[in-house]
């Protein structure tokens, strides 16, 4: 038997692969198609403090090989996950990790407050880095003082386990990572999407709402492990790596170059299983290379 | 919702860049409804990325049809799939029409590939004892397919056959020499000509359900990449996938560019 | 007869599409495939002072829509380049535009000046971004004053074009847009390569030999638009974009969103023969909406 | 050098995930040598981005042949490709096998698909009047392509076919026991083996060229992607595309695990 689980701050996780944030819901969506006990966690959909109606259509536009979007942290707030959907998560024997998204750093206080009152959280994941809501996303998650300002007003509501996700958009992102490691995140994960645009022709607009969106998919995967392992020279907390896993192969890479643990975002939507089939993976991977357990591959990388 | 591969029985081109293709899958026969979609993943390299959603045309006997046009890179590879190659489907999906309701008589409308829901909608309506009259609108003579329908007005841009006009014209033409019927009115096609049937719909107080498009990222609620516009309650927006294709279209605004 | 040409600083230019440096070679190879005096412009690869052998093998993975390079700028050398290659540029009828990469700034000048000497030369490109090179590339062009302090002592020396390619590897590019427009470069070209990396699961060894390479392709493309859009709304110097072009459809968004010209890159390899082709393809669209001129394009996007 | 699009005249499937692929340009076909390549763009989309290279395997009337292996992407869309579907390459690239050099006998030896390349240069070499002796190697015996191939021994890892062992041993053993011979070798497999060839040359003092392979970007010399260490000069690099994919084995180091 090989030994999947890994550790993730407090947080102990049954196998590596978890589902992103914003690309499978709020996790009770999907429960007739996939096991999702089998997941090593469920990161929720960003929550705001008051609902958000996000940004107008179009909001998604294909690219090669990848995706923009401009959702716009379109989610049904704070209030209405704990009344609607944390009583199914509960349930589940996965870790339910919620993702939260403040416009001020205030904000981001009153949502884990508001959380930590509630059973059934494993721990949270501070979105620092969406790039479509101009009021907060892009300005703090690109400014290292103010990511770890966040970083340090959390951890001091909160004894349960923070992982702060990191933008790619910034030019060294291992800083980034040293300083919320310092406020004493227990984890970073990384990355979020890159800022990107695509124009249609022939009516002359761009093909989002709002002109730039988030680039995800299999395009942005080689950047994504060339930041985790930039991050992994730079830190002792563990990593998540997330951008572009299509298939188990891809999130070995990931846990080769030093991440703990992986995300998968983008191709939920193409098979929501996904999740599932990677863990098959990895665990077929480590029999034929006679790997006992994750340590075995978390960092192994040849140089 | 069903995610799993099924065997292609059939694949035909039956127009000008108009193919159809038939899968097994009695389960998903069983399941789906008129107006629902279902969502395919045309291969498994990463272009294109996401599933392309498609209407579901014909069902029968455990066979699901579905009618496309070729317009890009994954209609084109739909169309070069082989018999007995297995299709990765998930479906199905969305809000199915109201095929039963409070009325006698239906009035379908399709333009261009709109068409593709309305075969299914016609046996469905059919088996509930309404009656149907059909509309469709098309560029031209050869993009028109008719099979499966009933009582079919062909309206085309350039009159190579049928009404010479649109078919929104050509409606309210119908409307104006039938004055006395209660129909409920069915549409499918290009915003522009949803837009009209809609504006009326209200006019003549006809009830009215439009299929709508919308690009998809996920096709069953999670991406929140689908969203229209709601003129009807406090929530902004409704999910095309999810709460759709299918609206009451006192419930929608169709933009003016979609 | 539509009006193809540009103007970029002192340097006007027959079409707004040229090649892009390290993707044409010296600009000679090409010439039994390719007619390249129907190109805007050829852009050199990137000349050091001294010969440089470049990184070793393997130097190319290629990626989702996408490619890796470590060549490590491989080159013959600022002397070998005017004995050898510029002989034959010179007779070509269209602009040539030498690339130029050091490893200090002091070298920078002394390539420079040697290039000054030589006829046929009809400007310059700064490459202060390539990711590749340890001691030069990514450090200087992810450090704005030193952007800037090299154009400023290039700028002493030349009154030919001269034009910043700015690398996408950094927060804000404008910044460095603005930073190199005030110290009078003429043009600014956008995106290097994004540092990116791959992993061989099976011998558990990077792809390249030097971890991290250079992304380019189809991939980057969402990305090297909104950067370029960025730098647009910051700048009035032209810009050229690069980044992801395989089609007049791909240039043309390029040049709604503001660009003055194009560079063609990785596409050459797959089709040598694509920069015609993408010329083809503008005019054709130009025609088809009735535009006289390319003025009727740039940065015409409707917002 | 030309790229041109070139009608294909015959796919066939002849071994397991073995597959031939004709196509006619008789410009081409005139131009090219054994040893030669040609970079071919499966398909049009972006993934696979870059074309794959491919050794001329056989020339006849017009019409060029490659030998290929299904192993990843863009094999496998070749592999799909229908007579009469028109095929992008760029060709013939890169420097030749010297076909007619000061030498009789000629010692041709391939593991794997390097066979490929050896049927042209047999009738390269045949047409010099050159006497040759063919070494195969192969994992088993379903993956041996013998065609068009003169006097050939066999060795395979599992001993399905002929000697049970690698072709290198096989070659060693044959040039034990034929002392006087002073041949020509030509060989073309994976690096492993290019390496004991090229080291085995260099005991008997034989003239060896190695047919090598490098990922590759452009394949026309343009990227300077494909770099092969040199051992004979100042350059400390050659390219494979261009200044290859033929070398005298003295010329170059071939990389442990390469
Ligand atoms: C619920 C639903 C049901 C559908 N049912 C059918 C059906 O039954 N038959 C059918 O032929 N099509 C149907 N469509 C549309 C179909 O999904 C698209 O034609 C298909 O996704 C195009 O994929 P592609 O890769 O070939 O084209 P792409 O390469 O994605 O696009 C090619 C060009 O067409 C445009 N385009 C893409 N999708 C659409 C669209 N939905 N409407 C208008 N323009 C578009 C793109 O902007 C681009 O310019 C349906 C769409 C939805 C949302
Ligand atoms: C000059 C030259 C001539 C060649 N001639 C032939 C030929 O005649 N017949 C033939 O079958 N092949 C030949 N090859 C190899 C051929 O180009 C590759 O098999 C092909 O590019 C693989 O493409 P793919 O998309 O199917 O596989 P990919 O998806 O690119 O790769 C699949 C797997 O195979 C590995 N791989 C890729 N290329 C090679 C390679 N060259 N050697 C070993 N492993 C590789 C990859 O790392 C990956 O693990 C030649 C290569 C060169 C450079
Ligand atoms: C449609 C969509 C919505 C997303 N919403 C969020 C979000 O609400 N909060 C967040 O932190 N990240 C969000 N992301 C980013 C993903 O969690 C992930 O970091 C990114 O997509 C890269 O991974 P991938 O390439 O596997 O998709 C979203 C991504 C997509 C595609
Ligand atoms: C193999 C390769 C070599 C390159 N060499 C150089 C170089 O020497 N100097 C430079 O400024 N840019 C170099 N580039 C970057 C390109 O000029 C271009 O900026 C980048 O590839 C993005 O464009 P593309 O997506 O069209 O390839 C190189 C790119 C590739 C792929
Ligand atoms: S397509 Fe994802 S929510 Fe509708
Ligand atoms: S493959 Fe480009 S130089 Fe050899």
């Amino acid at each position: 038997m090989i030994d999947t689980s890994v550790v993730l701050g407090k947080l102990t996780l049954k196998n590596p692969v978890l589902v992103a944030s914003g690309t499978f819901g709020y996790g009770d969506e999907c429960l007739d198609l996939v096991d999702v006990s089998r997941l090593g966690g469920i990161i929720t959909k960003s929550l705001s403090l008051k609902p958000r109606i996000g940004n107008p259509p179009p909001r998604i536009v294909e690219t090669a090989s990848g995706m923009l979007n401009s959702i716009g942290l379109a989610n049904i707030g704070v209030e209405k996950f704990i009344s609607e959907k944390l009583p199914v998560l509960r349930k589940l024997d996965t870790k339910i990790i919620v993702n939260i998204a403040g416009s001020t750093i205030g904000e981001y206080e009153e949502i884990l407050l508001q959380l930590e009152q509630q059973d059934g959280i494993d721990g949270y994941e501070v979105n620092v880095s969406c790039p479509n809501v101009k009021e907060g996303g892009l300005s703090f998650g690109t400014e290292c003082d103010t990511t770890a300002e966040i970083t340090r007003r959390l951890r001091k509501l909160t004894s349960k386990t923070i992982i702060i996700k990191l933008t790619p958009n910034v030019t060294r992102i291992s800083d980034f990572a040293r300083a919320v490691a310092d406020e004493g995140a227990d984890a970073v994960s990384l990355i979020n999407t890159l800022v990107g645009m695509a124009v249609d022709i022939r009516s002359r607009k761009p093909k989002l709402s709002t002109m730039t969106g988030g680039l995800s998919g299999p395009a942005i995967k080689p950047i994504a492990l060339a930041k985790v392992y930039e991050v992994a020279k730079a830190v002792n907390i563990p990593i998540i790596g997330i951008g572009g896993i299509m298939s188990a192969n891809d999130a070995i890479e990931f846990l080769l170059v030093g991440a703990t643990a992986v995300q998968i975002g983008t191709a939920n939507f193409i098979d929501p299983a996904i999740g599932l089939r990677v863990i098959d993976g990895i665990i077929g991977f480590c029999e034929q290379n006679n790997f006992k357990s994750m340590c075995d591959i978390i960092g192994a990388m040849r140089i | 919702m069903l995610h799993n591969f099924y065997p292609i029985t059939e694949i035909s081109q039956i127009g000008e860049n108009i193919f159809t293709l038939t899968f097994r899958s009695p389960e998903m026969a069983s399941e789906v409804r008129p107006g629902q979609f279902i969502n395919i993943r045309v291969n498994d390299s990463s272009t294109p990325l996401l599933r392309r959603p498609f209407s579901i045309y014909h069902v029968d006997r455990g066979k699901i049809q579905i009618l496309f046009n070729t317009i890009g890179g994954g209609t084109k590879i739909l169309s070069g799939k082989n018999i007995r190659e297995f299709l990765d489907v998930i479906g199905p999906l969305g809000k199915p029409f109201t095929s039963n309701g409070n009325f006698k008589l239906a009035i379908l409308v399709a333009g261009g590939m709109g068409v593709a829901s309305l075969p299914f909608l016609t046996t469905s309506l059919t088996n509930h004892g309404i009656s149907i009259e059909t509309f469709l609108g098309a560029r031209t003579s050869n993009q028109l397919v008719t099979k499966y329908l009933k009582n079919v007005h062909i309206a085309t841009d350039d009159g190579s056959e049928g009404y010479h006009g649109t078919v929104v014209e050509m409606l309210l033409e119908y409307f104006r020499q039938n004055k006395s019927i209660r129909p409920m009115i069915f549409a499918c096609g290009p915003p522009p000509m949803l837009r009209k049937i809609s504006a009326i719909a209200d006019d003549f107080n006809f009830p009215c359900e439009l299929s709508i498009e919308s690009v998809m990222a996920c096709g069953i609620g999670i991406c929140q990449g689908c969203p229209v516009e709601r003129v009807d309650s406090e929530k902004k927006y409704s999910l095309v996938c999810k709460d759709g294709p299918v609206f009451n279209s006192k419930t929608i605004r169709i933009k003016a560019d979609d």
